[in-house]
């Protein structure tokens, strides 16, 4: 079985030959992959190098904790990989995002307007949560399409806040 | 004399406290909020009472509902923990009224130090030197504050009067953003100590965060613990704490400790507390302000003098004497303190809310965790969020830093992000391990991103362990595979797993 | 000078020496059984290499295997830990001869002091006075040991001269049950070491077992560390273990300490060992045996002394000083280390074997926990019983009691029995409260029984939530509820709980 | 609903009146219990006293852990008790006792023949598991009806050895 998987950004080849060997970008190695019971960890030796690795489900695909280290990966197979090729891959990108809150909390400011012109990391807007105020930044350049909250609003987690075309 | 103490607060600290009295041998009243029914100080008391809905204001700040139950309960003693009520004097001032003890100072020394204006003024009297700023203790309007600034001087920092912790703080470089920022810090002053009043205080540039921490008995006896190194701080929280400090020598302890003893005496103070103070480049140090209850902090100050402080508290409060001298107080190794938040730090430290599905505590030689969350604790956006403090003592300075890598790496938390990641590139920075660092060193100097960047990284490894789990995960749902006690797949699987993270 | 140590043990000492190598930068090799795969030792190596199948004989006795891993994967050092093969001479030398440094003593060292009738005979010249025995360094069959039997005086103790731990030891009260005692004593030697002989000592009544520590250097720097108390034993095996020893005073501990390092002086010795004695109730003391390894109970010492022992013995065995001399050795506080085993102490002690379902660890001030099983770890009938151990540190003998009696009460074990309740019981027993204790304690005078039945019990409680828990699960099964994200009921139910149990 | 619970040999009437609401041999309490979530933990707050019970399936119902306490529970409603009384209850006690082992592991020796008379207590055999010898005793008087193991043999977990009538 042979999927396509990318760790933020960087895409392997992997082949999972039979239980004990894998090959990765054409490279064959030899596996103990072994899950722990009762706890979402796997203890993987490769090489007799021996790795822990902490597994979650994230937004898209699972989230990977090695050596302290968190890894965002997505493994698709050949056929879901053509799939989304047809459909134009990354046009998602380009289009529109809607900003979400990412905790409950009550909207201090709003600091941009409809049609305003944003570049990746300007302050968008402020939520208090937590006890503390929290600068929610855009994630890419832009335009405000829609704003969807006013200060002294509360919003609910994942409520739909703003959004940029 | 009570044997019977209510805390309240909740969370770590609780359970710090509810420790304490255990090993005290005292029966303990726990209260907690709807959202805090399954929390650990809950389960751990030996009495729990309901408070009220989730939010602060309708729980742990209805100072007369826990009162009520203090009286209901029998409980002798109130331990406030830190925040909520812990500084409030009106609050100790009613648990006395009450006939009950504060586990703390008196409502007097509170309100005279617990007020930063009034305990600014304190210090001058004493002849303690105090960072420049709005003199006097009236209130003050924005209109009043906004004519006083150009005389304290640019950069200067707004700061609750009734405050702590950074909250309600602002810093200010100019007269126009000062009304903006004078507003906001209101707000979160009122937010969190139901008082939104305010002073200025000149920004010393350069400066170290130290601390010195006091106990006292109703004796008379004042001792210091010597001190704490709190500059690594972010927002004006800190987030990383030492004892000693790096840049501590016997003679400014000396002197520090002694002005920090003179300033208990001077409010004939009780119970423990901290002098605050910023020491510059010369070693000349300024009164801060006092903190007039346990801190978050209080750990390492633990690990290096081997007193418990909160057990002489509690013993203080029953009328003993403190049980050691100025004398018997050595510093032995040093400490470090990681305050673990459900913060992401590689995206501006959001906050973090969610269930923590899995939680592995670092455990073994010289390593203490204080905590109050376990695996399916859910982080609600009610509370701060601070999960955890991670607590190493190490033989030198530089054991205890290689002791706080090892611990970090120990410490796995899945389900909320953590900054986990920051203390770790902390603890690699070369500036932290030279012990070169001011209060500003961790906004405008130190970047995780550059420490992290020369690590080596294991993608390949992220990249096989990914798609193994998802290849046997697509494997079941295809055959649909039996579950017996013994699967012969090699990269089994665990429904637990499966259910928690769908 | 090496850099990466292979660990050649598996469970919490294992993942003790792991941690001391993380903190020093060392790599680390594990090796494991087909057992351990999953063990907190493989996953917190760098590298692991299995051994062979589970039984202790063709894995983790497997001297030659090991040697071959270490060399292959470019450990410089091994460190045996304690049981295993830490105590065998030829090992020692083995390793040495491969050009591999052996963290431990040389050789020699231990086949003078290892061999406990060589290490005897070896006190007996420098002075030391030793408890009366079958005196001579050859092995003795069982007709000779006989013959023996009535001179070295009934009591007496069969021991294994590989041994430590109470292994191969029994107790013999007359000639007639000798012959079964030395049979069934060999087996057990010769399973637990590999070798079977056995040698004879006089059963010293009304003692108590104190034992002194030592740490030295390449350089002839023997410094002792002070004592601990291990009388509380069951079978020969140390149940639990305090420091400093309630009967202990500076003149004995003078003498006691200067003996051990004369011992460790006369056979050249380098790293951690320990000088078992016995003292009677006129404190003489007599040598008993030397362990020339790291102790099981070794972490009390630490939490006393401050001295981190592991960390020091690699120190050394890369050729460093020992960090400190004598004098710098000073007992501050004191320190009790529970040893909690998979045992059922209302059953006679039965091990148990099974799936820790559900574990929750102590914490917070004061408490060290050194383990390697998790929730979620099988205990297999192949290895010992013990699965971890809960050490606490107080200001006084008294505190710590107080706190261990907290620690053991947070420690939560579901799935398979512990000794827990033994413990509490210890803890509870005003005959270890006053220190009035000897060797023979716990199997004659203590009973958990009449300690536990003086408590309060909550049968009515324990009655109340085993109906509802299994009213809910019968609500469940009858209506076949469905599993939504929030459920109204009350007493909701867990799936994963109800799977992990059925 | 109506149980019969036996905590330990003694009987409990345990009356389900609502959520919130439970009666103990008569006495109404209020009760507010909850699970702890993703654990074997339950809380429980009568009368404001705080309990926190540790749950597992023993060999026949519940083990309860409570304060340092555990607890033999077995449940059983009205009609299971009905049930077990008109099938003559507590039968099974003098009936054939078999001994089985509570750990793999290798039979030392045995102590007793068949047709010998034993108390309760008497050692039967020993056991060597774990690197320990252990003494397993006779759980009641009776007489030894069969032996299904003899020194040297190795045993299975929860295999037979011999049986007491």
């Amino acid at each position: 079985m042979k999927y396509i998987t990318t760790i933020d950004e960087k895409e392997f080849l992997v082949e999972i030959i039979d239980d004990r060997h894998v090959s990765i970008d054409g490279k064959v190695v030899e596996v103990d992959f072994e899950s722990i019971q009762e706890q979402p960890v796997f203890s993987l030796i490769v090489d007799e190098k021996s790795y822990e690795a902490y597994v979650y489900h994230g937004e898209e695909g699972l989230e990977v904790l090695v050596k302290g280290r968190l890894y965002h990966s997505v493994v698709e197979d050949e056929r879901e990989r053509r799939l989304r090729a047809a459909s134009g891959g990354a046009v998602a990108q380009s289009g529109t995002l809607h900003l979400k809150a990412p905790m409950p909390g009550l909207i201090v400011a709003v600091s941009v307007e409809v049609g305003q012109e944003v570049k990746k990391g300007d302050v968008l807007l402020i939520l208090e949560s937590m006890k503390m105020q929290n600068e929610l930044k855009s994630p890419r350049d832009g335009v405000i399409s829609r704003i969807e909250v006013g200060a002294g609003d509360s919003v609910e987690q994942r409520q739909k806040m703003l959004s940029i075309e | 004399m009570f044997n019977k103490v209510l805390i309240a607060n909740r969370g770590e600290i609780a359970v710090r406290i509810l420790r304490a009295c255990r090993e005290l041998g005292l029966q303990t009243v726990a209260i907690y909020s709807e959202a805090d029914r399954q929390a650990m100080h809950v389960r751990y008391a030996t009495e729990a009472y309901l408070l009220g809905p989730a939010p602060s204001s309708e729980s742990y700040l209805r100072g007369d509902k826990i009162i009520e139950i203090a009286l209901k309960s029998g409980a002798g003693a109130i331990h406030p923990g830190y925040g909520f009520l812990a500084e409030r004097a009106d609050f100790a001032q009613a648990v006395e009224d009450a006939g009950l003890e504060f586990i703390g100072p008196s409502a007097s020394a509170i309100a005279a130090m617990g007020d930063k204006a009034i305990a600014r003024e304190t210090m001058m009297k004493a002849g303690v030197p105090v960072v420049p700023g709005t003199e006097g203790t009236e209130l003050l309007s924005d209109e009043e504050l906004l004519k006083l600034a150009p005389d304290v001087g640019f950069p200067l920092l707004i700061k609750a009067t009734a405050g702590g912790g950074g909250k309600g703080m602002r810093e200010v470089t100019n007269i126009e953003e000062m009304p903006t920022l004078l507003k906001s810090a209101r707000r979160e002053a009122k937010a969190a100590f139901g008082d939104d009043n305010v002073y200025l205080e000149k920004l010393i540039l350069g400066a170290r965060h130290i601390e010195i921490q006091i106990l006292a008995d109703k004796h008379g006896n004042v001792v210091h613990l010597t001190e704490r190194e709190c500059s690594l701080q972010r927002r004006h929280q800190k987030l990383l704490e030492e004892a000693p400090s790096p840049i501590m020598d016997d003679d400014l302890r000396k002197r520090m400790g002694a002005v920090a003893v003179q300033a208990g005496q001077a409010v004939n103070y009780e119970s423990a507390g901290t002098i605050e103070c910023l020491v510059d480049s010369e070693k000349n140090f300024y009164f801060l302000e006092m903190n007039t209850r346990l801190q978050v902090e209080h750990p390492i100050t633990e690990l290096v003098t081997g007193v418990d402080i909160v057990k002489e508290q509690i013993r203080v409060a029953r009328g003993r004497k403190l049980s050691f001298a100025q004398e018997d107080i050595q510093v032995k190794g040093a400490a470090i303190e990681c305050r673990i938040n459900a913060e992401d730090p590689h995206n501006n430290f959001m906050p973090s809310t969610g269930r923590i599905s899995h939680i592995v505590l670092p455990s073994g030689p010289g390593v203490r965790v204080d905590t109050g969350v376990y695996s399916g604790f859910e982080i609600t956006p009610y509370y701060d969020s601070m999960i955890s403090k991670l607590i190493v003592w190490g033989e030198t300075r530089a054991q205890a830093i290689l002791r706080m890598r090892r611990a970090l790496a120990e410490y796995k938390v899945v389900g909320v992000r953590t900054n986990i990641p920051f203390h770790q590139a902390m603890m690699d920075s070369h500036r932290f391990m030279g012990g070169q660092f001011d209060t500003r060193f961790v906004e405008e100097e130190f970047s995780m991103e550059e420490i992290v960047e020369g690590k080596e990284t294991f993608p390949d490894i992220a990249a096989i362990v990914a798609t193994l789990v998802m290849h046997d995960q697509t494997e079941r749902a295809a055959h649909v595979v039996r579950r017996g006690e013994r699967d012969t797949s090699n990269w089994k699987w665990l429904s637990r797993w499966e259910r928690l993270n769908r």
